[in-house]
């Protein structure tokens, strides 16, 4: 019988079906990606391709951390201040006697326990995400704030170097988070993000935890926000209290860019991951058209837009 | 040589500006003077072309448009920056490259790079503190009137009139606001202060827009002007001349970004532009705002009256 | 029912218990701080709690029919920005311009409604997207300077107050009343709570998904240019960024008001508190003395408390 | 073997929700390789039960053992600890996630702490052989249609090994094949010791697989007896607790009414090149086996998808119908067989759901008329005995009362047209006959109903006529006279249905 196929092709067939809806955003990906690498022929160079892939790695970091918490049946507004607050807290405990090192735990602490406070409210209190991380968003710009009330902080010049010098660290890194999230998913509690994210009442009758799915879900996507901040205060040498801001939209658009659906359950990551590079191209391509500013904003809605709507004409005229 | 020159870039130059923000009102105004210089410039055979960015407030967005005309090998870069730490790598990078970087009104930490322009934000919240206090005789109750937390501009004015307040202990600051640079919001927050506290002597307001938000909201709840510090915000002088204000009020020349492009170009071409160019914060007081007033119809409507600038005055501030 | 105690009763209706809350906390803020329960304080928030109501009105029907406007900030600044340049001197009376600037914010709804019905793009992307186009849009035709308003009703509108009673406040009364008639009286009102609540099963009892979606969008369009109207003449200027804060609030009033924010349950009752409640907490903050830092702490945490107690019930 | 400790036993469990009883010192004890039926009317509270037993809701109060030793706190994951499976009424799946991940959620073999995709993959193709499931394991459950999500479901509960096994309505969107199989199953798995709690409404499948039956009735035990001496009959009267009555009603003389479906070569989703024509006052069954295009077929009709046509004339007006609206036009209604997903607005108001397809008809100036609305709400509640408070979510009612919600919100529309998609899955015996009969006397006043149905003894002794589909084209069109069960199944599975006409 066909399905009595080897070991792992199970799982490659799941990942391979899971592309399907996909290929409209994969195109229109890359014909950008085709575009920029004329215009900007650098971009094939390590160098070019090191500092692009730096741009877009923090806005791939938060569009995974919203898209978790999309396919759970969540979402957050609290991305941004978020990164925000990650890259404060690392830029303030770098320069201290914990080091690095310490820096790194203590933004990971931030983000995994931001998160899973905000998951068990949501979780346990049965409260809607959106308002609970909206009231989360401003006590989060807050304590970034009250930490550091101007942009300052220091991150050694090495660690900015090793992660945003000239070198693909970043996406080495981003290809690593990739991965831990494939590895992830491929735990009962991963599966159970889809599970509970689709059909909570169902996951929970199957013995799936439904709570604690969602607090580790919220804890990773903080934990992922909070790592993006790490990255942004590395790029950057220093922390900012509202540098994070504009990504909480960023995330959003990334994600449903990439298909990921907003009731749950819907999507996977690689569209999302998608979406964002899209989001980031974009910019870089406007840049070398030379587009005036009003004419950037005029052709990102658009694009934005086509991006979604063209392949979808394309698979309502392929099936007509 | 001026900082990052290294004399092999030669005329006609193309220049960029990467703005953090093109909307608000200061900023089109601003690129006016930018434009309108370039033209002049074009003339001379100086400029080939200009490229503007809008990062649309996000930093991260504007590190990657720096990034992209460090690729395009542009001539020289402008700045406005969004954060005052962030920037400070990627213009490294372009200064690295003998690009002649600029960085006029919101400032950047590093000192990487061709010149700063600015007035001295401290000395606008000294001069405006010390004004107040002197008008309230050393004593009273008082409003500070901040513009967003976070952000270099508003935190390096209210530091600035720190040390002047600390001095008169007998002036209390009743409470403190950040809102964006906008009436409508500072009209708002100002109307609940009214209600809160019938006694206010007198408003320290480290904005133009912040003081006519102010002055709107005393006027509109029936309650008598107090001294109120400002800028040369056309609303807020036009409020001033109707209400007969006690006012004072000094000016964020727009020029700045023409004498940016300005000064990028000098540095090209080989001239000796200064590391730091200070531009003198001029007062306006009762005896000269009829003659901004003049030219109020020159200006939009919540735009700023700011003074007349010709090549010499740009060649007398680059000389100090 | 008869079993139900009065408490369970309230605690299943989530407007009346958001009601409550503004009442419970405007009485604490008056009697703890001064100046805070005066008329005329009280009246002021009401006035300004017009305008997110107005806009959560569009954003309440749009979120019950299981979509978002994320374009009613942009909306309400197009409306701000065109108004004054459209309003025709020849019309002393100023209403031809706010018909005019109404159309165009409709249709802006309208657009959005055919992104989400005929080119099945996602509420939230369509609008987003809808949002920056009309940012560069807005820029090219104002120049990006604000333009004041010459325009005699909308000027009325901002200053008018018969019998005490700011006009804003009497607009947001009749625009309450029709949104509530709407969705509890009309038949529309069921047929969007029906999409929200399950697209496919209304589809098949013969709802128009298209032309229900249209209408919405359109309405959330129009309202919020009504909106910007009236923000318009409270302020006398339009500016571009001056709907900005308006996104956020309308969508947070939505929800604080019980409604869930996928579609299909609530109703506009709820919002009409949730607006106030906003404003009121803001209110609150402001005059608290505290650094920025610790005031948005303190923002954050009222909000999060005050949904403990309304949003008990708007459980997915 | 009743003399064995039961596997489980629940004692005087009662349950309310909000403060309406539904279980009232129910006792149950299920003991190893008996196959034991719980029987009850709609709404009789024997998921209510179930869920119960499966530590999926907590009892008010009574106990509930498992080897004869209370357990304090039944949770999902400690009922699975014990050994207990459960098939689900309300289908438990995750749309994204692919048959096999399905299959093994929140019990999947683990290595590393992480899902072993190979055990899962073999362990999972073998249950799957099991019950028949051939589709690729790697499908997302989303694309499999009812009937095939419930194998699916039958297949997650075996793959946890239980030693309870516990099945709520599994057949009810089975094809004969299919239940077929899992009767076999059944016997098999009882025959190994495992405890099987069977609960259907389909009597026939009872009586050939249980041995043992507790009947609920109003929250109450009414019967805990052996099955060995009752027949059909006595079956029936246990469960409704008096005669029934005929389950059929009697069929008419045909009228030859007016054609209201006149269609040839009618193409929509699977379906090409159908043609039928249909009267006022027929009942026209569709059988086949499940997913041959039936489904896309009423679709069609209904303006839903998209469909074409050499000649169509439906309901008088030409099609096909663009829109659902204009096939409401016509006269046309759709009464689809996922009725959660299709058919009802399920956090809505029993009212609201009733209201639906009539929004705008009954207004007064202007304005829905609530008074009116209140009346017809009555009515339509009257007619199709839905007990209770009208103003209830639609979801709190069982699977039956939700079924003839959706039947009955058509009513004040007068259709012409009933387009029926299984309308009496998961439907009681007692509300099964009244829908016969109501479908035979809306037959009787000149109304066409087409009628899907995965019971083939409904098409047999309900319908006038019964065209068989297979493979998206029209394999036997059986007159009256030629209806049996034996018929339909062979035109279904391809058997000579042409060459028996011949
Ligand atoms: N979550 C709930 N909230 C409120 N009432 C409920 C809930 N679940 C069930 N009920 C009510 O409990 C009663 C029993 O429902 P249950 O689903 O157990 O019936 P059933 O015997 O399984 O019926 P069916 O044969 O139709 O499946 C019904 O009246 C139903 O309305
Ligand atoms: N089934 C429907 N789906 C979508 N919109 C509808 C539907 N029926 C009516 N409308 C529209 O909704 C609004 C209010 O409905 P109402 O029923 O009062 O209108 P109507 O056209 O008189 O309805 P009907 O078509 O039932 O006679 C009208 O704009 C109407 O055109
Ligand atoms: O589906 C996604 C994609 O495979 C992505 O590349 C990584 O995460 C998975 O969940
Ligand atoms: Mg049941
Ligand atoms: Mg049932």
């Amino acid at each position: 019988m066909s399905m009595a196929e080897g070991m792992g092709s199970l799982y490659f067939a799941i990942q391979r079906r899971r592309n399907r809806g996909l290929v409209g955003l994969y195109l229109v990906v890359g014909a950008f990606l085709v575009v920029y690498a004329f215009m900007f022929p650098g971009l094939l160079t390590i160098g070019g391709f090191s500092k692009f892939s730096q741009n877009w790695f923090p806005l791939a970091l938060v569009t995974m951390a919203q898209a978790l918490l999309m396919l759970n049946g969540g979402i957050s507004l609290a991305i941004g201040p978020l990164v925000s607050l990650g890259a404060v807290v690392a830029a303030l405990t770098m320069e201290g006697p914990a080091g690095v090192l310490g820096g790194l735990v203590a933004v990971v602490i931030v983000g995994l326990g931001i998160g899973a406070i905000t998951g068990a409210i949501v979780a346990y209190m049965r409260l809607p995400a959106i308002i609970v991380t909206l009231a989360g968003s401003f006590i989060i710009t807050g304590i970034a704030l009250i930490l550091l009330p101007r942009p300052g902080g220091f991150v050694p010049d090495w660690l900015s170097q090793l992660l945003a010098g000239h070198t693909p660290v970043a996406f080495g890194i981003l290809i690593l988070v990739v991965i831990g999230w494939k590895l992830f998913l491929a735990t009962p509690l991963g599966t159970g993000i889809y599970a509970v994210g689709d059909n909570p009442v169902g996951a929970f009758r199957s013995g799936v935890p439904v709570e604690r799915v969602r607090i580790v879900s919220f804890a990773l996507s903080g934990l992922l926000a909070a790592l993006a901040g790490l990255f942004v205060a590395a790029q950057t040498g220093s922390g900012d209290p509202v540098i994070g801001n504009p990504f909480t939209l960023n995330s959003i658009a990334g994600a449903v860019l990439g298909g990921v659906g907003f009731l749950g359950g819907k999507g996977a990551m690689r569209g999302a991951i998608c979406g964002s590079l899209l989001l980031s191209v974009m910019i870089n391509v406007m840049f070398f058209i030379g587009f005036p500013p009003v004419a950037q904003y005029v052709a990102q809605g658009v694009i934005i837009v086509g991006a979604v709507a063209i392949p979808e004409f394309a698979r309502r005229w392929r099936k007509a | 040589l001026s900082n990052c020159i290294k004399g092999d870039r030669k005329a006609p130059y193309s220049v960029g500006w990467a703005n953090i923000y093109s909307v608000p009102t200061w900023m089109k105004q601003t690129e006016g003077t930018i434009t309108a210089e370039v033209d002049e410039l074009k003339k001379a055979g100086l400029v080939k072309d200009l490229m503007i960015t809008d990062a649309q407030g996000n930093a991260q967005t504007q590190i990657q448009q720096i990034q992209s005309m460090i690729d395009a090998n542009l001539d020289a870069i402008i700045v406005e920056a969004g954060s005052s730490t962030a920037l400070d790598r990627v213009i490294s990078d372009a200064c690295a490259k003998g690009i002649a970087v600029v960085n006029f009104d919101s400032l950047v930490d590093t000192n990487n790079l061709t010149a700063k322009i600015n007035t001295d934000s401290n000395e606008w919240g000294s001069s405006a503190a010390k004004w107040l206090i002197e008008k309230l005789g050393g004593k009273g109750k008082i409003i500070v009137m901040n513009g967003p937390a976070g952000i270099s501009v508003s935190d390096d004015r209210r530091k600035g009139a720190q040390p002047v307040l600390d001095a008169n202990p007998d002036i209390k600051i009743i409470t403190e606001t950040n809102t964006e640079y906008n009436v409508a919001p500072a009209q708002e927050a100002m109307t609940s202060l009214l209600f809160a506290n019938p006694e206010i002597d007198g408003i320290l307001s480290l904005g133009g827009a912040l003081s006519a938000g102010s002055v709107l909201a005393f006027d509109r709840q029936g309650r008598e002007q107090v001294p109120i510090t400002g800028e040369n915000a056309r609303q807020f002088l036009e409020l001033w001349k109707e209400k007969g204000l006690k006012s004072w009020a000094t000016m964020q020349p727009n020029w700045l970004g023409a004498l940016s492009v300005y000064a990028a170009v000098q540095a090209l071409e080989g001239k000796d532009v200064p590391a730091f160019v200070k531009v003198p914060l001029p007062v306006i007081d009762d005896s000269n705002i009829d003659g901004y007033l003049a030219k109020a119809g020159d200006f939009p409507a919540d735009g700023y009256i700011y003074s007349p600038y010709d090549k010499a005055l740009f060649d007398k501030l680059l000389a100090q | 029912m008869k079993g139900a105690s009065f408490t369970e009763r309230l605690l299943r209706n989530p407007p009346l218990l958001t009601f409550l809350l503004v009442a419970l906390v405007w009485i604490v803020a008056s009697l703890t701080l001064r100046g805070f329960g005066a008329y005329g304080h009280l009246r002021y928030i009401l006035e300004l709690s017009a305008v997110i109501g107005i806009v959560a009105a569009g954003q309440t029907l749009v979120i019950l029919l299981g979509g978002i406007d994320l374009s009613v900030g942009a909306v309400i600044t197009v409306t701000a920005i065109l108004l004054p340049l459209i309003s025709p001197d020849w019309d002393p009376t100023g209403l031809v311009g706010i018909a005019l600037a109404l159309l165009i914010a409709a249709a802006i709804g309208f657009m959005n409604g055919v992104g989400q019905a005929f080119l099945k793009v996602p509420a939230i992307i369509m609008t987003l997207a809808m949002a920056t186009f009309l940012q560069g849009l807005l820029i090219l035709v104002a120049g990006g300077s604000a333009v004041s308003v010459t325009n005699k009703a909308v000027i009325l509108l901002g200053s008018a107050r018969p019998a005490g009673v700011p006009a804003g406040i009497i607009l947001w009364i009749v625009v309450s009343f029709v949104v509530l008639l709407l969705i509890h009286r009309l038949p529309i009102g069921a047929r969007l709570l029906a999409l929200g609540a399950n697209p496919l099963a209304a589809r098949l009892s013969g709802v128009d998904v298209n032309r229900n979606s249209l209408i919405g969008y359109t309405l959330s369009g129009f309202f919020a240019g009504l909106a910007g109207m009236l923000l318009l003449g409270m302020n006398r200027q339009g500016y571009v960024g001056i709907g900005d804060p308006y996104l956020m609030t309308s969508i947070a009033a939505v929800v604080l008001g019980g409604t869930s924010i996928l579609g299909g349950r609530g109703t506009y009752a709820g919002t009409i508190p949730g607006a106030i409640l906003l404003v009121t907490t803001t209110a609150l903050i402001t005059v608290v003395n505290a650094s920025a830092g610790w005031r948005s702490v303190m923002f954050g945490s009222l909000i999060l408390a005050l949904l403990l107690v309304s949003g008990r019930e708007a459980r997915r | 073997m009743d003399q064995a400790t039961p596997l489980i036993e629940a004692r005087a469990v009662s349950k309310a929700f909000f403060g309406n009883p539904v279980l009232k010192g129910v006792g149950i004890a299920l003991r190893p390789g008996r196959v034991h039926a719980l029987l009850g009317e709609n709404g009789a509270g024997k998921s209510t039960l179930i869920n119960l037993l499966s530590g999926a809701l907590q009892p008010d109060d009574g106990e509930i053992l498992i080897d004869g030793k209370p357990v304090a706190r039944l949770t999902p994951a400690s009922a699975r600890a014990a050994g207990i499976a459960v098939v689900q009424q309300e289908l438990s799946l995750a749309a994204e996630l692919s048959i096999a991940e399905n299959i093994g959620l929140g019990a999947a073999p683990r290595r590393f702490g992480m899902i072993d995709y190979g055990a899962l993959s073999r362990r999972a193709a073998e249950i799957c052989g099991l019950v028949g499931i051939t589709e690729p394991l790697d499908l997302p459950v989303g694309e499999l249609s009812l009937g095939r999500r419930q194998m699916v479901e039958i297949a997650k509960a075996l793959f946890r090994q239980p030693r309870i096994l516990i099945l709520d309505e599994p057949t009810s969107s089975l094809s004969a094949h299919e239940v077929a199989i899992l009767s076999g199953l059944v016997r098999t798995l009882a025959a190994r010791g495992i405890a099987i709690l069977y609960i259907s409404h389909r009597l026939n499948e009872v009586q050939s697989l249980c041995s043992h039956v507790t009947v609920l009735k109003d929250g109450v035990v009414t019967a805990d007896q052996s099955l060995a001496e009752v027949d059909a009959e006595g079956l029936v009267r246990l469960m409704v607790g008096r005669d029934p009555g005929e389950v059929f009603p009697p069929r008419g003389t045909p009228s030859g009414g007016e054609e209201l479906i006149d269609i040839e070569g009618f193409s929509a989703g699977m379906v090409h090149d159908v043609s039928l024509r249909a009267r006022a006052g027929e009942i026209v069954g569709i059988g086949g086996l499940v997913g041959q295009g039936q489904e896309d077929f009423m679709l069609g009709l209904y303006g839903a998808i998209d469909a074409s046509a050499r000649r169509a004339m439906i309901g008088g007006r030409p099609g096909p119908f663009a829109h659902v609206r204009a096939a409401n036009a016509a006269g046309l209604a759709y009464v689809p067989a996922d009725r959660k997903k299709e058919g009802l607005v399920l956090p809505h108001s029993i009212a609201s759901n009733l209201l639906l397809p009539s929004l705008g008809t009954l207004m007064k100036h202007g304005m829905r008329d609530r008074a009116a609305e209140a009346g017809l709400v009555a009515r339509l509640a009257e007619r199709l005995t839905i007990k209770g408070d009208t103003s209830r979510a639609v979801q709190a009612l069982s699977g039956g009362n939700q079924q003839k919600v959706a039947l009955a919100k058509w009513l004040p529309l007068v259709p012409r047209v009933l387009l029926l998609n299984d309308p009496t899955r998961g439907v009681d015996v007692g509300t099964k006959r009244e829908i016969y009969h109501m479908l035979r006397s809306f037959a009787d006043e000149g109304k066409l109903i087409l009628l899907i149905s995965s019971d083939t003894p409904e098409l047999v002794h309900l319908c006038d006529r019964v065209v068989v589909f297979r493979e998206g084209a029209v394999a036997a069109e059986l007159p009256r006279e030629a209806i049996s069960e034996e018929a339909i199944v062979g035109a279904a599975m391809g058997l000579g249905a042409k060459d028996r006409a011949a």
